[in-house]
């Protein structure tokens, strides 16, 4: 049988059906099903099991705030956990599957928690599981985890891409049913940008659920119209399917589009979701009402559900949950249900009403002050237990149970700034309190007001007073008639019976016992209250359980519900995919690369890449026959240091630094002078925190008397420069100095090795010879007419300039050096070489420039000048920074040549034993050196400087391996620097 | 005098390179020289009176605007990027320094950015997922710094549907994929 | 009442009549001899050894909301000793020891679970900053050991090895790391005091200290004055606050960290792991959520939430990572105040005022430290001088150069 | 988070990075002022819970420091002021 509890009626498209499967069983449904409508239509309600116990359950809402049945979505990488099957949009092929039960949904194994509940109270396992201590990672634990969770991930890469966008407004208008519907049409027509935003596929709110009028329509085709007059509006954004998620700071709202989820697969090239960062001027929250439940024993079946779900189901979605119907209520709100429901014609058996006045319901068995103690059917309700307000007990056989326990303003929008909400007595429920997101009000049921008149004219009011703190007047247009009925409740929470387990966190199986046991423990803060029993942690985060349990808990203590507390709504409003937080960023486009000018060169030739930073550099440039990664780079360090090799150091941070004040302003950055340097002239330059420790290093040239060019670190490239703005906007405020980053206009190479003048002095137009641009020269030169720059500055030790080009004629430029250098056999090499030769020479970089050290564990201490104010200058005198005991740069050689070296091992001496009273330092960086036929590495040594000569152990206590090695100078390469003046 | 160095564009090509996915065509530009102008001190009025003088307007804050040599746009207190063709500017700096002697700081900016012109009968859906300029709201005219998925960008709005974008060139390739992807998705 | 799988059954079996309340509601007290500012983890663990190690009675734990409602409740559970820096490393190792065999010392299940911790490397000079850090830990009697790529590919498949912008090169592992639970951990030592006579005294909050002739009296609170031998501070996130009211200045900046759960998930993730190119760490708990966390939202916060960003680009180094978590939704966030010192480091010291004592600046290290933290303060509460692995958490490092700045990021207290 | 920028208007946090306490505008000279001078300067903080004149740096956008004076409980901007004009004012020159 298909659809045997379709009925008529309903936002139903019955022209169209689609088909889909649950747990492998094929059903049909309609455009405008849920999941959960379109099951139930099918007479399945049946959908879950919960989390510890592994109840069976079925939908308790038709709505977002659903905590039973959650299902795992679609197949393959698509699958999906943990959807709510009232939310998730039916479409042609839809597959779901029932989750966290083995072997079937009917029967699950771990049902026999069930069974044993009375062990499994609220926190036993914090008095439990304690011996042997071995045992809980190896015995307890495991069971726990395997039996823990809901639904799965396939550890598959997720298929789908997610955007991520901006959006400005005059007004956001939170929800769409009549109070957001009434705010966006008034603040449209007044021509403010407006967007209503909505999480359902279709705007109305609760309208498409009752069978109300307004305007003497029914609801829904009034809110038909209103989003007709809307969309009409050029500023007017409509966003259905979007979830407004979280309040931030100053107007920012976070929303979810689901632009692709109601459909098997997105379209090609479009996302399956959009995160959206809403820039907005003031905010309306019309975000409705959720109804919450009374607890009484085995009110979990399935088939038991919020009054307003079973009325949604039935007018909006035309399916009757069971052919026996009841109700259980507080409020007046639940007599809609028995009312809409027997108009449909379906068997309303009774309505159990715990109010003890007020007028009966005609034609319906009418129950005033009356609870219902127990409900029967494990795998579906079967029947209900009445207790009379005369005590007298009566079971009815019904399947279907609306209950209703009042209706709570969803506050939680504004309570994401930690605003606590307030208590209001006539609703029995919290409404949104002081200091909530500034520019934010609520109207409609959010607000408290629930009924459809005041959600109308509060909405219209709200929008109008929104827009005038803009500056911005509308007309208060005549407000459509609609029911204005006044909120009818008494307070009633659970149902105090037998020895059973009445549910208020459905999910999680938080029971009024638990309460009662946290109670009994002194867990009574509400937020112990909800740690030891996880109330409110489920996947809904306590949206239909939180009050409820507070309620409870205020009952045991005595005192009131505001004085027992709310616990801090937090954002997201609903779950959100990480995925669509992730948006773009992901893959390899996790982060932007950044590529060298020989970027496409070096491709054409195969060479490997390193990510350095963002930046993609050469890591070497294996030949033909070279199988192993040292092979290339000791074929670079050797040709560049016979002849000549060529680098690519644009990732290098470049600053063009002018004004009559560059120099002073130099002074007072480096920790060395600079205002002294000639023109013409370039000089290496350290650069200290304030706290003394080195920060940076680099070569800056003066290329004229008012302008220099620095040179920073490739990593330090953005952080030098926000720090040299720091010192001359915030420091030194009257500095004439202007900055500006030249990274990427100028592709530069570092051309070194014994030939690299005569390969120049090839393409550069002027006289590069020694006399002419001795060591340390710097100046603006020209290539064939082009304006180019060039350093004699070495890193490697070698006779080495640094050459420089407009970015886009670096390709041409290095292939016009190679050709050039043809005769002299020049290489290219990368970033691997580079580091070889810096070692050999005893140059610190990034792994010696760790933010831990001085200039003197460097042995520059004496670069620091204290002859003038400098960054750092003072703070590095501190006694603990100048320690003689302290580390110092040193060598490391293994006595056998053989022998291999580790960056990260840690020095100790001959015979010491491996404990930390012994330790050394460590080795900071290590290369094998061609030159000198062995590993060596740098290291940073305590009071290394006079260690040098000694014979220590490189020990690596992670390989268990240890090496005998030399303590040497640094500097293992030309120490008197003849190559590079060369 | 040995033949000249041939130029590549940002994206590694001869010549610039235009896609259109959709209604939105992307074309690289290459043809742009750009060099920064920065005031020194004190100088303020001196500058103004020189750039007057040599056609180059110098726009309020958050604003590009065109003159006959040169254009211009704001990018911080007292500092503008001046463009102007590269055919007859190659050498943007060189040209500007004669005009304004010690009174201005100025530096060749043409290749460290990558320049793509956007064109679409509206921009707006592609830049709402792209920037947080409220592209909408801003004039013809608005210029401003803004983060494209991650990469720090030049936006100057020409009109609702032309637009600028500087970038640093030498993530030219990953700013194309941004704009190509979301060019797609709003296709 | 002591906890057993026995009396569980037995309470079961009886109506669970028998649960006793954890914890007094004891009426403050005219003086106590040590009076702990802060009932959240630190200071209910200073209390519990004050009284179990070092034989002190006349404690009381003033706590100006709910017991352990500070960021022992709010953090990511991760417990570790992998540090690298001679201050720290025997300090946390000294904890994660505690940690060890914390459940059986209180006779409480803090589901301590020691499922281990990678560091993923993606650079070689991670590596060789990782291989350092990795001997500095076994050199102080830590567990540390170097995995290759092919090693975490065995223990985690699915991360991103083939697509991946910054590839994983391998990871520092360190197998006794692992999660705690983290209230049980507040709830387990609030017990234990209890059980020994420590006044566990809530909804008290300082508002000003009795200081006299530079020595301290008692502290003036919301239930009135309490006099008081000796003061300890233990109050993470509200530091400045307490310490202003004896006149002090710290070098501390509080700061939003977020933390994030996901819904909850099949067993997927084993362990913690952090994510070496970005700023991403992870864990599951027993429950099967993802936890997860991220980088501080960067400014001075007292506001215990954060930002959208910042969710953002944990959410982005999470996909990086595990491309096939995008389907997993994030259920909660949550912000807690980190109290940010100038070196990244904490300080358990003396203070120029007689009797007053500190504990602060945990940063993001906070929760691993606890039983430590709790060990070193009452060693220092009762004998007026510091442990042995606490020496170097002084005041007087900045002065005198003696920072402990793991990261090499300076004063600069929202880089560490 | 919105700041709102002297001369370009409403902007988001994101594109600033934070430094601190504005507090550090006032540097010691170094040539006068000794280690302890420097130690109160750079470390010692009056991290309130209210109001906090702290410096941002628009780094993607105009490159501005500002002085942001922001509440750090309620997260509510104040002030805004270029930190060249507060720092001129507080008597640094050169």
């Amino acid at each position: 049988m298909s659809q045997q509890n379709r009925m008529s009626g309903g936002q139903i498209d019955r022209s169209r059906t689609l088909r889909f499967t649950f747990d492998g069983v094929s059903y049909e449904g309609h455009p405008g099903d849920t999941l959960a409508s379109a099951l139930l239509a099918n007479g399945v309600r049946l959908m879950g099991r919960s989390f510890k116990y592994h109840r069976p359950r079925g939908p308790l809402s038709a709505g977002s705030e659903e905590p039973n049945a959650i299902v795992e979505l679609r197949t393959g990488a698509r699958q999906e956990p943990n959807t709510r099957a009232t939310v998730a949009e039916l479409f042609d092929g839809l597959e779901a599957k029932s989750q966290n039960r083995w072997p079937s949904l009917a029967f699950d194994a771990l049902a026999i928690n069930d069974r044993l509940n009375s062990f499994f109270t609220a926190g036993f396992y914090y008095k439990t599981f304690m011996w042997p201590a071995s045992f809980w990672e190896k015995v307890y634990e495991p069971i726990i985890r395997r039996a823990a969770g809901l639904g799965s991930l396939t550890r598959q890469e997720d298929p789908d891409s997610y955007d991520k966008g901006f959006l400005h407004c005059d007004l956001l208008v939170i929800g769409g049913g009549p109070a957001g519907l009434m705010a966006a049409l008034a603040a449209g027509r007044a021509g403010a940008r407006v967007i209503l935003a909505d999480e359902d596929f279709r705007f109305g709110g609760r309208l498409n659920a009752e069978t109300l009028t307004v305007g003497g329509k029914p609801g829904a085709d009034w809110a038909a119209g209103v989003v007709d007059e809307l969309r009409s509006m050029p500023n007017v954004r409509l966003m259905i399917r979007t979830t407004i998620i979280g309040a931030f700071d100053h107007g920012i709202y976070g929303a979810v589009e689901r632009v692709s989820d109601h459909l098997a697969v997105p379209a090609p090239g479009k996302p399956r979701q959009t995160l959206w960062r809403i820039y907005s001027r003031r905010a309306l929250l019309a975000g409705g009402a959720t109804e919450r439940p009374i607890a009484f024993e085995n009110n979990d079946r399935p088939g038991i559900m919020l009054a307003g779900a079973l009325r949604a189901y039935a007018n909006r979605f035309g399916v009757k949950v069971g052919e026996r119907v009841a109700v259980f209520t507080n409020n007046e709100d639940g007599l809609r249900t028995a009312r809409d429901l027997q108009a449909r014609g379906v068997d309303v058996v009774a309505v159990v009403d715990a109010r003890r006045d007020g007028a009966l319901l005609p034609g319906i068995r009418h129950l005033k002050g009356a609870e219902i103690v127990d409900a029967g059917g494990r795998l579906g309700l079967r029947s209900i237990t009445v207790r009379q307000a005369n005590g007298q007990t009566e079971t009815l056989d019904v399947t279907a149970l609306g209950v209703s326990g009042g209706w709570n303003p969803n506050v939680n929008i504004s309570s994401h700034r930690r605003s606590k909400p307030v208590w209001n007595e006539t609703l029995q429920a919290f409404v949104p309190g002081e200091g909530g997101p500034a520019g934010l009000v609520a109207a409609g049921a959010a607000a408290g007001l629930m009924s459809t008149h005041g959600a109308l004219v509060s909405g219209q009011k709200g929008a109008l007073a929104a827009l005038g703190e803009l500056g911005l007047s509308g007309a208060s247009d005549t407000i459509p008639e609609a029911e204005d009925a006044p909120v009818s409740i008494t307070p009633k929470w659970y149902v105090h019976s037998g020895k059973g387990r009445a549910w208020i966190d459905p999910q999680n199986d938080v029971t009024v016992k638990d309460v009662k046991l946290a109670h009994q423990e002194n867990f009574t803060s509400v937020e112990h209250l909800k740690r030891y029993t996880t109330l409110g942690m489920a996947t809904d985060q306590g949206k239909t359980g939180n009050v409820l349990g507070l309620a409870v808990m205020a009952g045991l203590t005595g005192q009131t519900i505001p004085e027992t507390g709310t616990t801090i709504y937090r954002p997201p409003y609903t779950p959100v995919a990480l995925g669509t937080l992730a948006g773009r960023s992901r893959g390899k486009e996790f982060k932007p690369f950044r590529l060298t000018p020989s970027h496409k060169w070096a491709e054409e030739q195969g060479a490997v890449f390193v990510e350095v930073g963002m930046w993609l550099r050469t890591q070497w440039l294996p030949k033909p026959g070279e199988t192993h990664w040292r092979q290339s780079v000791d074929r670079e360090v050797l040709a560049t240091r016979k002849s000549v090799g060529i680098c690519d150091v644009t990732t290098l941070g470049k600053i063009d630094i002018q004004g009559t004040d560059a120099g002073a302003f130099l002074d007072k950055v480096y920790c060395n002078t600079f205002s002294t340097l000639a023109v013409g002239r370039c000089r290496y330059g350290l650069m200290l925190r304030e706290d003394g420790m080195v920060f940076d290093d680099g070569t800056t040239a003066r290329m004229d008397e008012t302008e220099y060019v620095m040179t920073t670190t490739t990593a330090n490239a953005v952080t030098v420069f926000r720090h040299l703005e720091y010192c001359r906007q915030v420091l030194w405020p009257e500095m004439d100095v202007q900055l500006i980053s030249t990274t990427e206009a100028w592709a530069q190479f570092s051309v070194a090795g014994p030939n690299a003048r005569r390969l120049l002095e090839k393409l550069v137009d002027q006289d590069i010879s020694d006399a002419a641009f001795p060591y340390m020269a710097a100046g603006n030169i020209t290539i064939g007419g082009l304006r180019a720059r060039l350093f004699r500055i070495s890193f490697s030790g070698e006779l080495a300039y640094e050459i420089a080009v407009p970015t886009r004629y670096g390709d041409a430029l290095l292939r016009r050096m190679l050709e050039a250098g043809r005769e002299f056999d020049a290489i290219v090499y990368g970033t691997e070489a580079l580091g070889v030769m810096r070692v050999e020479k005893g140059h610190v970089a990034g792994n010696e420039l760790n933010g831990q050290s001085t200039a003197l564990n460097m042995g520059l201490g004496k670069m620091v000048s204290r002859k003038k104010d400098s960054i750092g200058m003072v703070l590095s005198q501190r006694e603990g920074m100048n320690d003689p005991e302290g580390y110092r740069l040193v060598g490391v050689k293994p006595v056998d040549k053989t022998a291999t070296l580790t960056a990260g091992s840690h020095f100790l001496e001959i015979g010491a034993a491996p404990v930390i009273a012994n330790d050394g330092g460590w080795l900071t960086s290590k290369v094998y050196s061609p030159h000198l036929g062995c590993e060596i590495a740098l290291g940073y040594l305590k009071a290394g400087d006079r260690k040098i000569g000694q014979r220590m152990r490189a020990v690596n206590l992670l390989a268990k391996t240890e090496t005998e090695v030399d303590i040497v100078s640094p500097h293992f390469f030309d120490p008197e620097g003849e190559r590079l003046r060369g | 005098m040995a033949e000249p160095l041939h130029a590549l564009t940002a994206l590694g090509h001869a010549a610039p390179k235009t896609v259109t996915i959709g209604a939105v065509s992307i074309i690289e530009r290459f043809d742009v020289a750009l060099a920064s102008l920065a005031i020194r001190k004190g100088r303020e009025a001196e500058v103004r009176a020189l750039a007057a003088k040599a056609g180059l307007p110098l726009p309020d804050p958050a604003r590009f605007a065109a003159g006959p040599s040169f254009s211009a746009f704001w990018v911080a207190p007292d500092m503008w990027f001046v463009e102007a063709d590269h055919s007859t500017h190659e050498d943007i700096a060189g040209a500007l320094k004669p005009l304004f002697g010690d009174a201005a700081s100025i530096t060749e900016q043409t290749d460290a950015w990558v320049r793509f012109d956007l064109r679409a009968e509206d921009l707006q859906g592609l830049l709402e997922r792209l920037s947080n300029v409220d592209f909408a709201r801003a004039a013809d005219g608005f210029a401003s710094r803004t983060v494209i998925e991650h990469i720090g960008c030049y936006l100057i709005r020409h009109g609702a549907g032309s637009v600028t974008l500087y970038g640093p060139r030498s993530s030219a390739a990953s700013l194309l994929h941004a704009l190509e992807v979301t060019a797609h998705s709003i296709a | 009442m002591r906890y057993s799988g026995l009396r569980v059954m037995v309470e079961a079996l009886t109506g669970h009549r028998g649960w006793k309340p954890v914890w007094r509601d004891p009426a403050p007290q005219a003086r106590y001899d040590f009076v702990i500012v802060g009932g959240g983890g630190h200071g209910l663990a200073t209390a519990y050894y004050l009284a179990k190690e070092f034989g002190k009675s006349r404690i009381a734990v003033l706590e100006k909301g709910y017991l352990g409602g500070g960021n022992v409740g709010r953090n990511t559970t991760i417990i570790r000793s992998n540090y690298l820096l001679d201050g720290n490393e025997p300090f946390y190792e000294f904890s994660l020891k505690l940690w060890e065999g914390l459940e059986q010392d209180f006779n409480y299940n803090a589901m301590v679970s020691q499922r281990g911790i990678i560091n993923l490397i993606h650079t070689d000079a991670q590596r060789d900053a990782f291989t350092r850090r990795g001997n500095a830990m076994i050199l102080n009697g830590a567990d540390a050991e170097l995995l290759d790529r092919e090693q975490v590919r065995s223990l985690y498949p699915w991360l991103n090895f083939d697509n991946a912008r910054f590839p994983i090169k391998g990871a520092l592992m360190q197998r006794r790391g692992g999660t705690v639970r983290h209230d049980a951990v507040a709830w387990g030592y609030a017990r234990g005091a209890d059980m020994r006579g420590v006044d566990l005294i809530q909804n008290c909050e300082v508002t000003g200290m009795r200081i006299e002739n530079g020595k301290v009296l008692g502290v003036e609170t919301t239930r009135g004055f309490i006099g008081a031998g000796k003061v300890g501070v233990a109050v993470a996130g509200s530091s400045s606050k307490v310490m202003a009211h004896a006149g002090m200045r710290l070098p501390i900046e509080s700061h939003v960290l977020q933390a994030f759960v996901s819904e909850g998930l099949k067993p997927f993730i084993d362990g913690v792991m952090t994510f070496g190119a970005g700023h991403f760490y992870v864990s599951q708990s027993d429950k099967g959520g993802l936890v997860f966390g991220g980088d501080i939202d960067g400014y001075n916060s007292y506001a215990q939430r954060g930002n959208l960003p910042v969710i953002e680009d944990v959410a982005e180094g999470g996909m990086a990572l595990m491309p096939a978590i995008g389907r997993a939704r994030l259920l909660r966030t949550w912000g807690g105040i980190m109290d940010m010192s100038m070196d990244g480091s904490p300080i358990i010291d003396r203070t120029p005022v007689e009797g007053l004592y500190f504990n602060g600046g945990w940063c993001y290290g906070g929760f691993k430290a606890t039983p430590a933290s709790g060990w070193c303060f009452a060693h220092l509460l009762a004998r007026d001088e510091p442990h042995v692995t606490a020496r170097a958490y002084r005041f007087d490092r900045f002065l005198k150069g003696l920072m402990i700045d793991e990261k090499g990021q300076g004063a600069t207290p929202n880089l560490h | 988070m919105i700041i709102n920028h002297p001369i370009l208007g409403p902007r988001d946090a994101q594109e600033f990075v934070y430094l601190g306490d504005a507090a550090l505008i006032n540097r010691p000279d170094g040539m006068t002022a000794g280690i302890e001078a420097f130690h109160d300067y750079l470390y010692v903080r009056d991290n309130p819970a209210g109001e906090h004149r702290e410096l941002w740096y628009h780094e993607q956008g105009d490159r501005s420091w500002l002085v942001v004076t922001r509440n750090t409980v309620t997260h509510e901007i104040i002030k805004v002021e270029l930190a060249r004009d507060v720092a001129k004012a507080a008597g640094r020159t050169k």
